[in-house]
């Protein structure tokens, strides 16, 4: 044996081991404490990034949230309860999504959450909602191919918005030649996959088509506007789809509009930027450039007139512009009000079992309907960009007469969904395979 | 290193039209100097006459951009670096003494030992008993025997020159590089490490030792180097040296 | 093997650290099932699952201590071996999920499918054992350090410019992840796990038990650092730290060290990542953020940089931190508080809590035991940690 | 359909254009008609109208067009009264031009799509392509050329005939070429000659408008355009290398505008400094201020608003950087590792309050017109935000580097991180100097700032997106040499550019930093590194 050995054995019991096992009863103690719902209030779980490279876009959604809920407390609450929203910021963190989920589920039992913008966040909390079996409201556009008992998707899904910005293109503008640039990431990918099949499927040659992928946050657009450039000039008249997520688009925009490349040679249609992106940019090189969504802040509608002089007042700010994520969030939220009171109930499964079915006016003139596959109906509108930085719809002529699209959850142009259908009401099930008549999949 | 190499030189140290430039500065010009095994050298010098350069080569820090460095008859240290040099047998004394601050002077001198340096046998190391006397002694020779379990950081600049000694004499090499060891001492010291380096000497250890203080020299009483802008100047007695005159011009100025 | 550099490890506060970690292990995962949910005492599942992250991070902490706070290797890149462990613990968890993901493919993850992918890239097989993803899960982060530290300290690549290419590793490997040609579903990266060597990750049982096994995880990781820094190595790792090229005149081959230790921390931070992975439910690029590397330096920096358990330690009082101030009105302001702890630890407590602490006990213990104050001191090598490179 | 209809209003126009319409007496009918159904509402109609109006040869029909054009054209649906606002805000009544007090209030724009603009735009053509303004009448010659419509071959030929100036000749020139390629009975000799014309202008619209020809032709004719886009695919093949070196010299101007302030601060003064991006973003915020400011209150400065913002960002992010040097950097001299997690913390701090103070989105950073649009030298476009940001990167490095070499506190500078103990006994003030040095180098990262604020995105994040770019290039040239910086950026913008075509962003990208971390083996100091013993001090 070593002589130190001995020593190391006599040296006293140091303070910090100490320290070290009372911060951790601290620790354990103060997280027993966990506040208890008290029972006059129904508490709402708002799960948006308020820090982090995603704050960017989900702080607006919180304010909405807020003002939803104050809103609906000011019309006495729901079931005689007032709401209690309970925020929550994870950072743009995935993992902590996760983790804030399971607290508010858990800890603060919130009856329902809304949150979430990009897929992986959706993704990161799945596993909590289904294991605790509570009610996720997602409001953003996304790339589909899902459809679960706890979420329901108020936003797009990409027939309701993608395809038919492309059919848009394809008659009014005789586009014959296509190039689809995305950040790469799971959206984008999957709705130029979807594209891709459904240009093919319209008699598109494939080298027509171009698809391209940049990583987020790209600056240097130089290249690829070119790129994009020398694509165009073959003779067709070209369009590009843009899945270019959020601050790569300025840049993109600000090369496209230097290097000259004008909405009436090359219109650009982007699904990822709203009012919100576009208050970054100057709009004037940019006019005639498209987007498709659901909703516009420049529809001219009562409803949607009361909401944005609602939502200026709430943030106490008249320049703060609306967007398609915030609609989704007000029809997702009325929509749980409505289920709760037909369920007479906050219990999750009451409400998720009621929800199918409800109908909600959403800000544009219509009526939304909850379907049993846990997505909702919308109008699709394909709007211009003005030189103000607001949109000037487009299609459909008339704005009233926009037709309803229900939300698709597998697309039937991926070789593995389109066998898949889900309901929730019927079938019980997410991934109904019409061909093995097997719920979970078993496709492709 | 290849095993089998025929000795090319009875010298324990043989430097021979060794260069060295940095950005068109010539440090080393020309330098050859030749120790016999057992020698103990002083070598003097101005400053910027390429002393510690010339140690920088020896032990692989700085490559020569032509010359020889033969050791030990047949290594040709200009392709090894300080590793395998240290491996070798060569220990060096800083001009600024290096110690591990933060470690004690019983762990210096453990680190210094001269046992297997791979990572695994390191990992596994246990003090044997012949290696425990061994420190006992060096702390005994540099005289912190009751420091033993101070931090090295904590000692005078006197010690901590004595501990760097120390740390060559537990390294046991063959030869050994001490560049300017009385630096800072008093001159009690300074006769105590002269008395040091030459029991050190006759211990069959082959000696370079660099320095200002021409007391402390004369006090080692051996064959004397001056070197003066990277080459030898003169080379024999101390008097010998002191009394040449471009010796004296170089010190002097002029 | 030689049991001696085990038993040299443990002193007292070792073997207290040790028992903290065994009570928790086994008393709160003990609370959580045996305990009715009306007790007091009874530990609700989402704080098991909540303290396995802790304890996986402070794993992670363990690793960037032992390179940073006794070789002076400040790595602001191991994040990725963290991601890269959990990745391939991620890949496991993806080839359980078999015919149950929302397509139904027996062989492709549900990623695959939908991105068109005919067959499982060849660098996929073999993750539907567990030992092989078991193996890699050392192997992959092992063998990257391996070959990115050979390079490095080869080439004598030291101080901040290390630091800065560790981050550009990282950073590099954040983009190709991100990449869904990549083959590890981009960004969204791998999730929806179902079972782990047949248990379900969701149970409240399988959730006790990867808890117990992360605190074992922290107690072997911890032993491991212990006998290493206790044994002459660790010596000689201070002492490349402290004072680089005398270390190498004194004829030891530093590289090898340092490949050695940056090797073994990398490793354990593939670990760390691999038991992170089933009780977050999640593992995506993100985790090569060169941001989250560096948070995970300022846990080793706030708990006291050059202390084994002052990592750990920081990892946990950090992340507790986070976990309380990202909610409720405080939440915007986590940041600021982050970022405040970033300058105010550098700047007041350079040393970190347990540092501190033990400074402050040093003139008592002094008085005490002056002889073993310092050896003790020593071990934990906390005297003036020297910051330059 | 629409084609057809396109074509006859483009002769109806061509025809009203040859024979000056100024002649042509106003019918009271088809021209009324045509203005109210501008507030029918739909596309359709809108276009429509504007058919019949240049049909109607009335002379108001060009001003109503421009006013469409410009968005300044104003409908009523229930009265179906059509109004033009002037420039100057003044309303008048579209049909009859008399002025008219103020717009009903249920009377909105008249909107416009791509498709209507672009029947608008070739109206308009057919309209000027005889307009005594000269660079009215490019524009509708090479509108004509993108259309290369059948019917306006008289004109364009009579235009051709009269016109003077060499440029507009060329146009005319070109635009004529345009449509014999696509005119199915023109003789083959005069496809040869516009064959040729598209050759000599050698550009992808050239080659576009040949690939698109119709098949059924000639052997000659093939043959010919077979040679003639062989020719423009070998220039374009030449030119797009060109234009790659231009990328990247124009994408190393953005790395070196980036890394310059690091040069100096870590550099110069071995401060490793994180928050190094923030002081971007700060100067990026610092112009959106400015920019705020001139249009509420100043708009007609708007055009200077950069050269304004640009001594206020040098003066607010090298404030805040001398800041951040006497509260913190200086307790960490001489231990870089603690001094990158202190900074690393600042940046989160500064990240954070600017997301308080100026909200999480994006903020508006406009163009001044003179960075706005592009010329055109051969056939690469060159965009004036790029070209104006390189040389102000050339023209910041040229006067930092004058100011190191020539003022006193360049020299000041050097000294003391040559030599601080010697620098401190000669009487110079070491920690001011610190101070200055930091600060100046956070100056110029603001500099950067009102740069990039023109590229990129003016949001809490912008700094976060240069710092390792900024430090890879620091390192790659070699610390502590500004020229090394220059080289550094400019080597990585140009082999970013040249991997970009065919590796694809992303693994162009992961292919530089690669290659740098190979690079730092070699030469652990980077590409021009100070060699000799006090380096390693």
């Amino acid at each position: 044996m070593h002589i130190k050995q001995k020593r190391d054995a006599g040296t006293p019991i140091s303070r910090r081991r100490w320290l070290a096992a009372a911060a951790g009863l601290v620790l354990g103690l103060s997280a027993f404490g966990s506040a208890k719902a008290a029972d006059d209030t129904i508490k709402v779980g708002i799960l948006h990034s308020l820090s982090g490279t995603m704050a960017i876009s989900e702080t607006t959604l919180k304010d909405v949230m807020l003002m939803l809920i104050d809103e609906q407390n000011k019309k006495g609450g729901v079931l005689g309860k007032k709401l209690e929203a309970v925020v929550v910021d994870p950072a743009s963190n995935w993992p902590l999504f996760a983790e804030k989920a399971r607290e508010l589920i858990t800890k603060d039992k919130v009856s329902v959450v809304f949150g979430c913008w990009t897929s992986v966040s959706r993704k990161s909390v799945l596993p909590v909602f289904k294991e605790l079996d509570s009610i996720l409201f997602y409001p953003v556009q996304y790339e589909g191919e899902e459809s679960e008992r706890n979420v329901f998707y108020t936003g797009a899904a990409p027939n309701q918005q993608a395809i038919p910005a492309v059919d848009y293109l394809m008659k009014e503008e005789k586009v014959k030649r296509w190039v689809l640039e995305g950040t790469d990431y799971v959206y984008p990918r999957t709705t130029n996959k979807i594209l891709e099949a459904y240009l093919k499927s319209k008699g598109v040659a494939p080298e027509d088509i171009m698809v391209n992928y940049t990583p987020f946050g790209f600056s240097d657009w130089q290249t690829e506007v070119s790129k994009i450039k020398t694509f165009g000039s073959a003779g067709k008249k070209t369009a590009v789809v843009s899945t270019i997520n959020g601050d790569a688009n300025v840049p993109f925009y600000k090369e496209l509009g230097n290097q000259g490349i004008k909405a009436t040679d090359i219109p650009v249609v982007a699904f990822s930027v709203g009012e919100e992106e576009l208050a970054g940019i100057d709009t004037k090189p940019l006019v005639g450039h498209l987007a498709a969504w659901n909703y516009f802040e420049s529809i001219n509608t009562p409803e949607n007139k009361a909401f944005i002089k609602e939502w200026h007042a709430f943030t106490k700010n008249p320049k703060r512009t609306t967007n398609d994520p915030m609609e989704a969030h007000y029809i997702g939220f009325n929509m749980w009000v409505k289920a709760v009171e037909k369920a007479k109930s906050f219990d999750p499964d009451k409400v998720i079992e009621a929800l199918p079915g409800i109908k909600q006016a959403n800000l544009t003139g219509g009526v939304s309907e909850m379907l049993p596959n846990h997505h909702i109906t919308k109008p699709v509108f394909i709007g211009e960009i003005q030189a103000d930085g607001q949109f000037n719809v487009v299609s459909p002529d008339d704005v009233k007469k926009a037709k309803l699209v229900p939300g698709d959850a597998w697309s039937d142009y991926l070789p593995g969904s389109k066998d898949l259908e889900a309901d929730w009401v019927k079938l019980k099930c997410g991934n109904y395979n019409t061909v093995t008549k097997k719920c979970g999949g078993q496709g492709s | 290193m290849s095993l089998i190499e025929t000795r090319t030189t009875s010298a324990m140290l043989y430097l021979d039209g060794v260069h060295v430039s940095f950005d068109g500065f010539h440090a080393i010009n020309n330098l050859s100097l030749t120790l016999e095994p057992g020698e103990m050298r002083a070598i003097i010098g101005p400053n910027g006459a390429g002393k510690t350069t010339m140690m920088d080569i020896i032990t692989g820090k700085t490559k020569p951009d032509k010359g020889e460095v033969v050791f030990d008859g047949s290594v040709d240290l200009t392709k090894l670096d300080e590793t395998e040099i240290a491996t070798l047998g060569i220990g060096r004394k800083f001009q600024k003494p290096t110690v591990f601050e933060s470690q004690t002077i019983e762990d210096n001198l453990l680190l210094a030992l001269n046992v297997d340096h791979r990572v695994r046998g390191t990992l596994f190391w246990r003090r044997s008993e012949p290696e425990s006397k061994r420190i006992d002694r060096v702390l005994e020779i540099i005289k912190l025997g009751d420091a033993r379990d101070r931090l090295a950081g904590n000692l005078s600049h006197g010690q901590k020159q004595w501990l760097e000694i120390g740390m060559l004499l537990a390294q046991d090499p063959k030869l050994l590089l001490v560049d300017e060891p009385v630096a800072g001492m008093t001159d009690v010291e300074t006769q105590q490490t002269a008395e040091l380096l030459k029991e050190i000497n006759s211990h069959d250890k082959t000696v370079v030792v660099v320095e200002h203080d021409m007391t402390f020299v004369r006090e080692l009483g051996v064959k004397v180097t001056c070197l003066h802008e990277g080459t030898v100047l003169a080379e024999g007695t101390i008097d010998d040296v002191s009394a040449n005159e471009r010796v004296v011009e170089v010190y002097l100025g002029r | 093997m030689t049991p001696h550099i085990l038993t040299r490890s443990l002193n007292r506060g070792a073997l207290i650290f040790l028992l903290v970690v065994a009570a928790a292990g086994i008393l709160l995962p003990l609370s959580n099932l045996l305990l009715p949910e009306s007790s007091a005492l009874h530990v609700p599942t989402y704080l098991i699952s909540l303290f396995g992250k802790y304890v996986c991070y402070a794993i992670l902490a363990l690793s960037i201590d032992l390179i940073w706070g006794y070789c002076g290797i400040l790595s602001l890149g191991h994040g990725a071996f963290f991601a890269l462990g959990g990745y391939a613990m991620g890949m496991y968890l993806m080839r359980q999920i078999g015919s149950r993901g929302v397509y139904g493919n027996p062989i492709l993850p549900d990623f695959m499918v939908f991105l068109n992918y005919k067959a499982l890239p060849w660098y996929w097989y073999g993750f539907d054992h567990f030992w092989f993803a078991a193996l890699m899960v050392l192997l992959v982060p092992g063998l990257l350090a391996f070959c990115f530290g050979w390079l490095a300290f080869r080439s004598r690549v030291t101080g901040v410019y290390l630091s800065i290419i560790t981050q550009a590793m990282t950073y590099a490997l954040l983009l190709a992840f991100f990449r869904n040609d990549f083959g590890f579903g981009g960004n969204n990266g791998l999730t929806d796990f179902k079972d782990i060597l047949g248990f379900n990750v969701q149970a409240e049982g399988t959730r006790a038990a990867l808890f117990m096994l992360s605190c074992l995880a922290l107690a072997i990781g911890f032993l491991i650092c212990r006998s290493v820094v206790t044994s002459k190595l660790g010596k000689v790792l201070i002492a490349i730290r402290d004072a680089e090229s005398r270390t190498r005149f004194l004829g030891y081959r530093v590289e090898s060290y340092k490949l050695f230790v940056f090797t073994l921390s990398a490793c354990m931070a593939g670990v760390a990542g691999a038991l992170y992975v089933p009780q977050v439910g999640i593992i995506n690029p993100g985790e090569f953020a060169p941001g989250n590397s560096i948070e995970a330096v300022i846990w080793v920096a706030v708990g006291g940089r050059g202390t084994l358990i002052g990592a750990a330690l920081g990892a946990i009082v950090v992340n507790y931190a986070k976990t309380v101030f990202t909610s409720g009105p405080l939440a915007p302001y986590w940041l600021f508080m982050l970022g405040a702890m970033f300058v105010l630890v550098t700047l007041l407590l350079p040393k970190g809590i347990v540092g501190t602490v033990n400074a402050w006990l040093e003139p008592w213990k002094a008085k005490r035991l002056s002889r073993n104050a310092e050896s003790a001191a020593r071990e934990d090598g906390v005297i003036k940690p020297n910051m330059a490179e | 359909m629409p084609l057809i209809r396109l074509s006859r209003l483009l002769f109806a126009a061509a025809v009203l254009a040859l024979a000056g319409f100024a002649s042509l007496p106003a019918h009271a009918g088809p021209f009324e008609d045509a203005v109210a159904q501008f507030a029918e509402g739909s596309f359709a109609d809108s276009e429509e109208a504007v058919g019949k109006l240049i049909a109607s040869g009335n002379p108001r029909a060009a001003q109503i067009i421009t006013a469409l054009q410009d968005q300044r054209l104003y409908a009523d649906s229930d009265t179906k009264l059509v109004f033009i606002k002037g420039a100057d805000g003044k309303i008048t009544s579209a049909a009859t031009g008399e002025a008219v007090a103020d717009l009903p209030d249920n009377a909105s724009k008249v909107k416009l799509n791509n498709k209507l603009r672009r029947t608008v735009e070739a109206a308009m053509a057919g309209l000027t392509l005889l307009s005594p303004d000269l660079d009215k009448r490019i524009q509708a010659a090479q509108q004509v050329f993108k259309s290369h419509e059948e019917a306006m071959l008289p004109t364009v030929e009579a235009a051709l005939k009269a016109e003077k100036n060499a440029a507009a000749k060329q146009a005319f020139a070109e635009a004529r070429a345009a449509i014999l390629l696509f005119k199915a009975d023109a003789p083959d000799p005069d496809k040869l000659d516009a064959i040729a014309v598209m050759k000599a202008r050698g550009d992808q619209e050239a080659l576009a408008l040949l690939t698109a020809m119709p098949a059924q032709q000639s052997a000659a004719v093939n043959s010919a355009i077979a040679g003639a886009k062989a020719s423009i695919d070998r220039s374009l093949a030449m030119w797009s290398m060109v234009q790659n070196g231009w990328y990247g010299l124009s994408l190393g101007s953005v790395l070196l505008l980036a890394a310059i302030g690091l040069a100096i601060t870590f550099g110069v003064m071995g401060v490793i400094n994180m928050a190094h991006g923030e002081m971007v973003m700060l100067g990026a915020y610092t112009t959106f201020v400015v920019q705020e400011t001139i249009r509420t209150r100043y708009p007609a400065l708007f055009d200077y608003s950069l050269l304004i913002a640009v001594p206020l960002a040098f003066l607010v992010a090298g404030a805040i950087g001398v800041l951040i040097e006497r509260t913190v950097i200086r307790f960490l001299y001489g231990r870089p590792l603690e001094t990158l997690l202190a900074t690393w913390g600042i940046s989160l701090l500064l990240q954070q309050a600017v997301r308080t103070i100026f909200g999480a989105n994006n903020r508006e950073v406009g163009n001044p017109s003179w960075m706005s649009g592009a010329f055109d030298i051969g056939q690469i476009t060159i965009t004036y935000n790029r070209l104006w940001i390189l040389c102000f990167t050339l023209a910041v490095f040229a006067i930092l580097l004058a100011m190191l070499r020539y003022t006193a506190l360049g020299l000041e500078m050097r000294a003391v991180t040559q030599n601080r103990r010697m620098a401190a006994s000669m009487g110079i003030a070491t920690s001011r100097v610190d101070a200055l040095t930091f600060g100046l180098g956070s100056g110029i990262a603001g500099i950067a700032g009102v740069a990039l604020s023109q590229i990129d995105n003016v949001s809490p994040n912008l700094g976060q997106s240069y710092i390792i770019d900024s430090f890879m290039v620091v390192v790659f040239g070699g610390v502590g040499n500004l020229w090394g910086t220059l080289v550094g950026a400019f080597s990585l913008g140009i082999a970013n550019k040249f991997l970009e075509p065919f590796a694809g962003a992303v693994l162009g990208k992961i292919a530089i930093l690669v290659l740098i971390i190979l690079f730092i083996q070699k030469r652990p100091r980077g590409l021009f590194a100070l060699k000799g013993r006090a380096v390693e001090a």
